[in-house]
């Protein structure tokens, strides 16, 4: 028996020693490129029910570095894709999250974080990478609270910003601007009686409160208001409430991983003919698959922030034309935003003077009239995207259709 | 006892273990045709881990068993009862929530002569005329004694050459007792080789031609029965005289 | 809200249509469980590859295209293959995965389970990510696949606001599920296997004894199992509508809610188990409010088993030692 | 009584053995942060802290399920709890605003009480029962944390929450006597965490050897046995899920301290339980040593392992993005998987089995199946 206690534990110490030796040959040592190579991390969900999403980002910020030749200023521009997912959660791990943040912050050769795709795990990098400097760009939280003082808790965003400035900065418009002006549209559309469902997600319930409140004020009658459970087979109950309640238009906030295109088959199965409504969570041809386009096609409403890449003239089209070459499919929604996060990044590495976090970071803040993918727009004061115009889209035969521009009034 | 020329069940050097623990030390035994040879010994000396070695349900770790002159030590357990050699398990293990009737019709599994199964049904209920009352009755409803006729008949009922029985006394109404040996006597003079192991050493011994007896894991004594009820040794250990 | 027949039939209507698609899911966790005490954790996942390969065949074959009796033709070539492929691949998994464990503590079957899932899991994720056309232009691995509507939701009774409607699809889930339901009690009841499986159940070593041979009747239970959830995921697949990947964590924690509720182990059982569920869920979404649904549905299966600690139907076996 | 000799004397010099186990990896895990520092930085210090979590919410679950035998599948739901009142006790959003370390000491009282809670009407239920009532419990809570927004912020989460904090003079570190741990400094949250792990090692070694462990011991061989024996298995078992609860919720305290953010509720949904769960069978069931090699092995090759193999992949362009097989994250469900299903084919008693009362443990899974014979 003491022989064999003893050989566990070799063995737990082998491994360990193993363990240590595998990182030694994996981890390169910044040194030797004597600092001609720059890096960039991305840290997204990338096992699990997010990967649809965030595989077609990755292509975006692949694209963005392409462009550029994998050169900024004669620098050597590094990109790894990093995953805030675990295979044992199939979901954004918190630990993981992290793990990669304190990773990043450690490679002095890492100037730029783009991420997250989740509000709640930016809640967990933003302040880590904020005492290091390090700037970080996302391609999808949406949470206003993350950057807007008053629209979240009272100490929200300050907590995020531990050192006073501001590192954090985000290419898609907020909750608080997608929800409003859906529900304007919706009343646009001539509905009265709305039914708004979510996801009970971060993202799915921000943009569904919003679409509540903003509806109530300017006189939408909700005649419900549901959190699905976003596993469910199906929703065929819900849909004879819904019916049973008149409802004129159907919001759901959530994602098409959330069962989007399944409440829409359930609505048209169960007879309900009432347009539906959806936010960019949904803006992917993935939406289209899994509703089936019979269900969709003229009844279908999609709001984005920002005009949608065939509408684009410039960068926009340059970059749709580049994507279908080489991805083979339209870009979606989730694609443009990782390649404009990318890009305003290498931008601003570009126009920084030293190649170093500060220097990036003031850049990337000092954005001003940045000609995007998703038009031209700077950065606010809170590092949002001063890029109000939103676009509503819907379906017809099975593709998405741009319809007009919303809320573009400011 | 004379050494016998082709024993119908022959165990050579048996070992076998639960775990770490080794329960065989090297068991021999032999069983001619025709014969009744009891397994005595104490709780926990083996009898039971030695059956279920020759029905193959129990992994050996050592030795050899030949039935009809066949090596059977690699067969599967199913195979073991193809070959003619039937076992009524200790505590009758009866299927609890099949009927009496299905329990009969799962002992007769390996076989497809439907008419040669209902012979052997009637012989059974010849046997044992209760369990003809008691046909779609659950199986866990009968008594201990019903159970151990239940047992008895489904081994039956595969036709076997061979029968091991494992303490059918055990937990039985004394009346219900007599009333198997009584059966095990019957089926004796049919022909039938039966490998008893009983508790109750003073009846297993004036039923059997043979004896075995077994303490911790090692054939101790062999003697025919009718001797190993006179060995003094035999009668303090127990016969609790 | 005033009490609304007519709502709360079509309400009944909805619950009892899920329900079942869940019962005949939940008798594959219930069979396997019933012989070897083992909750088969990939069940539903297993499903999830039999909608995929459901899917593959109507792409292959062109069934979305076909119309009429054709269709109905279809739905049966859908179902026996898928029900095959289900049943095969439960029994391959057994035979390499399940069968060298039988000595093992229950609990490593368990893991060993639980790491088939991920297989499982993960296997889908690939067939999803195949480029086939059938799963519409992008290959997008992880996202939602629509899965044809070959049996329509066309009413056949009802179909105008406010009336209590019965589809088509309601039809083919009672037509598919039903029949299977009372050909499995057959089976179970009346035929050799069926005994022997049962016989397995209640004590494997008396049954090896009997000449039974173990590991093939659990072989076949396996198969069964796979098979009725070979089923229920094309009648799932046809409901719905939508199928991906991660389809299986759900429909399988239904199925094992609905089994443990009606007693694991009892077919019956797991048949009004999975009803149960159903209309609960459908009362809950139409009554109260849909987030507290999953909560309502586990509330009432703690308080059941409180209340009767072995489900509705389940036997009251002795403590297990 | 013949018959427990062995047994006892066994159990002794096993628990001489796993001490030394204990001891090595001990000595392995506080040499660690020197290697890494010797070595330049491996970046193996943070991610030990999930190996640590992990193992002791293992060492939790391992009372329940290693000890007293109740397979328990909602081990993340005390987590959550641990999480969410460690949360609300220190935010400065809620009136409470204590302080780390009262607060995480108060994560222990609360964490047992849920358990008492959910164990106390259903302890009586049969093992797979139970399962399915603590897989519900697990959904529960994380429904209820995600409904009852004004109380817990439903899918926000909650955050910033207070580091741990310990008294130091400003020379070694500290600020107006006080030393607080920063989240990009990994080494004192480390040996934090090793610290922790140690008591809660310490703790289970002694309640293994304690009255109340021979109980729940004597529970797991035989419940009706041990009732006549005078152990009442409901009582025991309860004590034994409390217990766990405790410590699960104690271990989410925390991991959210750590953070600084209690993250989501889906956070701690079933797949956490089923970790842990797998930690403690793979490891080897009622082993404490096994449930610390259990952890290391499970979270160290998914958090580690892979991510340095994944990272070497990408840099060697040997990934693709082409196709679904081309990235590497597309395998990490089935490496998962395959790993979990050899290693229960391979080592079914865990890689570190306990050694239980053989008579009794053994003799049972050696029959045909490990199933009570029905009768």
């Amino acid at each position: 028996m003491r022989l064999k206690h003893l050989a566990l534990a070799t063995a737990s110490l082998a491994s360990l020693a193993s363990l240590a030796v595998v990182s030694l040959g994996a981890a390169p040592l910044p040194s030797l490129q004597e600092g001609k190579v720059i890096k960039i991390v991305s840290s997204l969900p990338r096992t699990g029910s997010a990967n649809a999403q965030t595989t077609t980002m990755v292509n975006g910020i692949r694209m963005a570095i392409d462009e550029v030749g994998g050169k900024v200023d004669g620098f050597d521009i590094a990109y790894e894709d990093w995953d805030d997912a675990s295979p044992q959660k199939g979901n954004w791990d918190p630990q993981v999250e992290a793990q990669n943040a304190n990773k990043a912050v450690k490679d002095q050769s890492i100037v730029g974080y783009i991420g997250t795709f989740n509000s709640g795990a930016s809640k967990i990098s933003m302040p880590v990478l904020n005492k290091e400097g390090l700037v970080m760009v996302s391609p999808a939280n949406t949470y206003p609270g993350l950057t807007k003082p008053g629209t979240g808790e009272k100490n929200e965003p300050k907590v995020y910003r531990p050192s006073g400035k501001i590192n954090y900065f985000r290419v898609v418009p907020t909750d608080d601007l997608q929800g409003s002006v859906a529900a304007e549209w919706a009343k646009e559309l001539g509905a009265k009686k709305v039914f708004i469902l979510h996801d009970r997600e971060l993202y799915g319930k921000g943009i569904a409160d919003v679409f509540q409140k903003h509806g109530k004020e300017i006189g939408l009658e909700v005649v419900g208001y549901e959190g699905i459970d976003s596993k469910a087979a199906n929703y065929k109950s819900l849909v004879t409430k819904i019916a049973s309640t008149g409802a004129e238009l159907v919001y759901f906030g959530g994602t098409t991983q959330n069962n989007a295109g399944q409440i829409a088959k359930d609505l048209r199965a169960g007879g309900v003919q009432a347009p539906f409504m959806v936010p960019d969570g949904c803006f992917e041809t993935a939406f289209i698959e899994a509703s089936g386009a019979e269900n969709l096609n003229g009844k279908t409403y999609i709001t984005f922030g920002g005009l949608p890449a065939d509408k684009l003239t410039g960068k926009g089209a340059e970059f749709r034309e580049a994507y279908i070459k080489k991805y083979g499919t339209e870009p979606e929604a989730y694609a443009v935003y990782g390649y404009e996060a990318a890009r305003v990044l290498l931008d601003a590495i570009d126009r920084a003077e030293k190649k170093d976090r500060e220097s990036i970071r003031a850049a990337v803040a000092a954005t001003k009239s940045f000609v995007g993918a998703l038009g031209t727009w700077s950065f606010d004061e809170n590092g949002d995207t001063t890029n109000r115009v939103m676009s509503g889209q819907t379906v017809k035969d099975g593709k998405f259709e741009f319809v007009k521009v919303l809320g573009g009034s400011n | 006892m004379s050494p016998m020329a082709t024993p119908l069940l022959a165990v050579r050097d048996l070992r076998a273990g639960y775990g770490a623990i080794d329960v065989l030390h090297g068991i021999s035994i032999e069983v001619a045709k025709g014969e009744i040879v009891s397994l005595i010994g104490a709780n926990g000396a083996g009898k039971t881990s030695t059956l279920m070695c020759i029905s193959r349900v129990l992994r050996i770790r050592g030795g050899s068993i030949s039935f009809q002159g066949e090596n059977i030590t690699d067969l599967l357990p199913d195979t073991v009862v193809r070959r003619g050699l039937a076992q009524v398990p200790e505590g009758r293990k009866i299927f609890p929530r099949l009927t009496v009737g299905e329990n009969l019709e799962m002992g007769a599994y390996i076989r497809s002569d439907a008419e040669g199964i209902e012979a052997d049904r009637a012989r059974v209920f010849t046997l044992f005329p209760v369990l003809k009352e008691r046909l779609s009755q659950l199986g866990g409803t009968l008594s201990g004694g019903e159970q151990q006729m239940l047992a008895i008949g489904r081994a039956l009922m595969s036709r076997p050459t061979m029968l091991m029985m494992d303490e059918p006394s055990m937990g039985i109404a004394p009346i219900l007792v007599a009333r198997i040996f009584e059966a095990v006597k019957e089926l004796r003079s049919e022909g039938m080789t039966i490998l008893l192991v009983e508790q109750n050493a003073r009846a297993a011994l004036k039923l059997a031609d043979r004896g075995y007896v077994l303490e911790t894991g090692h054939v101790v004594m062999t003697d025919s029965g009718a001797e190993l009820l006179k060995s003094s040794r035999v009668r303090e250990a127990y016969l609790g005289d | 809200m005033e009490l609304d027949v007519q709502y709360l039939l079509q309400q009944l209507v909805n619950g009892l249509s899920n329900g079942m698609i869940s019962a005949l899911i939940a008798i594959g966790y219930t069979m396997v469980y019933g012989i070897i005490e083992l909750i088969n954790w990939a069940h539903g996942d297993l499903c999830m590859l039999g909608a995929f390969f459901a899917l593959t065949l109507i792409g292959a074959l062109g069934i979305g295209a076909w119309s009429g009796p054709m269709a109905a033709f279809g739905v049966v070539i859908l179902l026996l293959a898928t029900a095959g492929f289900c049943g095969s691949l439960n029994l391959i998994v057994d035979r390499f995965a399940y069968r060298p464990l039988r000595r093992a503590p229950k609990l490593t079957l368990l893991v060993t389970a639980i790491g088939v899932s991920f297989i499982f899991v993960n296997l889908g994720l690939f067939w999803g990510g195949l480029p086939m056309t059938v799963f519409g232009e992008g290959n997008a691995a992880a996202a939602p696949k629509n899965f044809p509507a070959i049996v329509p939701a066309t009413p056949i009774l009802g179909g105008e606001p406010g009336q209590v409607t019965l589809t088509v699809r309601d039809l083919m889930i009672a037509g598919v599920t039903m029949p299977l339901m009372v050909g499995l009690w057959w089976l179970v009841r009346h035929t050799k296997l069926g005994k022997a499986m049962r016989a397995v159940a209640q004590n494997p070593t008396a049954a090896s004894l009997m000449g039974i041979n173990t590991d093939r009747v659990i072989g076949a239970t396996f198969f069964i199992g796979g098979a009725l959830g070979g089923f229920g995921s094309v009648i799932y697949a046809i409901n719905n509508g939508t199928i991906g990947f991660q389809l299986g964590y759900r429909a399988g924690m239904d199925a094992f809610t609905a089994a443990v509720l009606g007693g694991i182990g009892s077919l019956p059982g797991a048949v009004l188990g999975g009803l149960l569920i159903g209309v609960a869920r459908s009362l809950s979404d139409g009554y109260l409010e849909a987030r507290w649904t999953p909560t309502l549905v586990f509330t009432i299966l703690i308080l059941i088993l409180v209340f009767r600690p072995s489900g509705l139907l389940g036997l009251k076996s002795k403590e297990k030692v | 009584m013949d018959a427990l000799r062995p047994s006892s004397h066994c159990r002794r010099s096993h628990a001489r053995g796993s001490t030394r186990v204990d001891l090595l990896l001990l000595v392995a895990a506080l040499a660690l942060p020197v290697v890494d520092w010797l070595s330049g930085g491996l970046g193996l210090i943070d991610p030990m802290k999930a190996i640590f979590i992990y193992a002791i919410l293992g060492l939790g679950l391992n009372i329940v399920t290693g000890f007293t035998g109740l397979l328990h599948l909602g081990v993340a739901a005390f987590m959550a709890i641990g999480v969410y009142s460690f949360a609300i006790l220190t935010a400065d959003i809620y009136p409470f605003q204590l302080g780390f370390w009262p607060a995480l000491l108060l994560t222990i009282p609360i964490g047992a009480f849920a358990g008492f809670l959910l164990g106390g009407p259903t302890l009586g239920l049969r093992g797979d029962y139970l399962a399915i009532v603590t897989l519900g419990f697990g959904e529960i809570v994380q429904d209820v944390l995600r409904n009852l927004e004004t109380i817990t912020k439903g899918t926000q989460g909650i955050n910033p929450l207070p580091p741990p904090t310990l008294p130091l003079p400003t020379a070694w570190g500290g600020t107006n006597g006080w030393y607080e741990f920063q989240a990009d400094t990994p080494q004192p949250w480390y040996y934090l965490f090793l610290l922790f792990l140690v008591l809660v090692v310490v703790a289970n070694r002694n309640l293994e050897r304690s009255r109340i462990g021979r109980a729940w011991m004597s529970v797991r061989e035989d419940d009706l046995a041990s009732k006549s024996m005078g152990i009442p298995p409901v009582k025991t078992k309860l004590v034994a899920f409390a217990t766990a609860a405790a410590i699960a919720a104690f271990a989410g305290g925390l991991w959210a301290s750590s953070l600084s953010s209690t993250g989501e509720p889906s956070n701690y949904d079933f797949q956490v339980s089923i970790l842990a769960l797998c930690i403690v069978i793979v490891g080897g069931m009622g082993n404490i040593s096994g449930v610390l090699v259990g952890a290391m092995v499970m979270i160290g090759v998914n958090d580690i392992v892979l991510q340095k193999i994944f990272s070497w992949m990408a840099k060697q362009e040997l990934t693709s993005t082409g196709s679904v097989f081309g990235s590497p994250n597309n395998w990490k469900f089935l490496l998962f998987g395959l790993a979990l299903v050899l290693m229960m084919r391979f080592k079914p008693d865990g890689l570190i089995p306990a050694r239980k009362p053989r008579e009794t443990g053994s003799a049972r899974s050696a029959t045909v199946r490990p199933k009570g014979e029905a009768s």
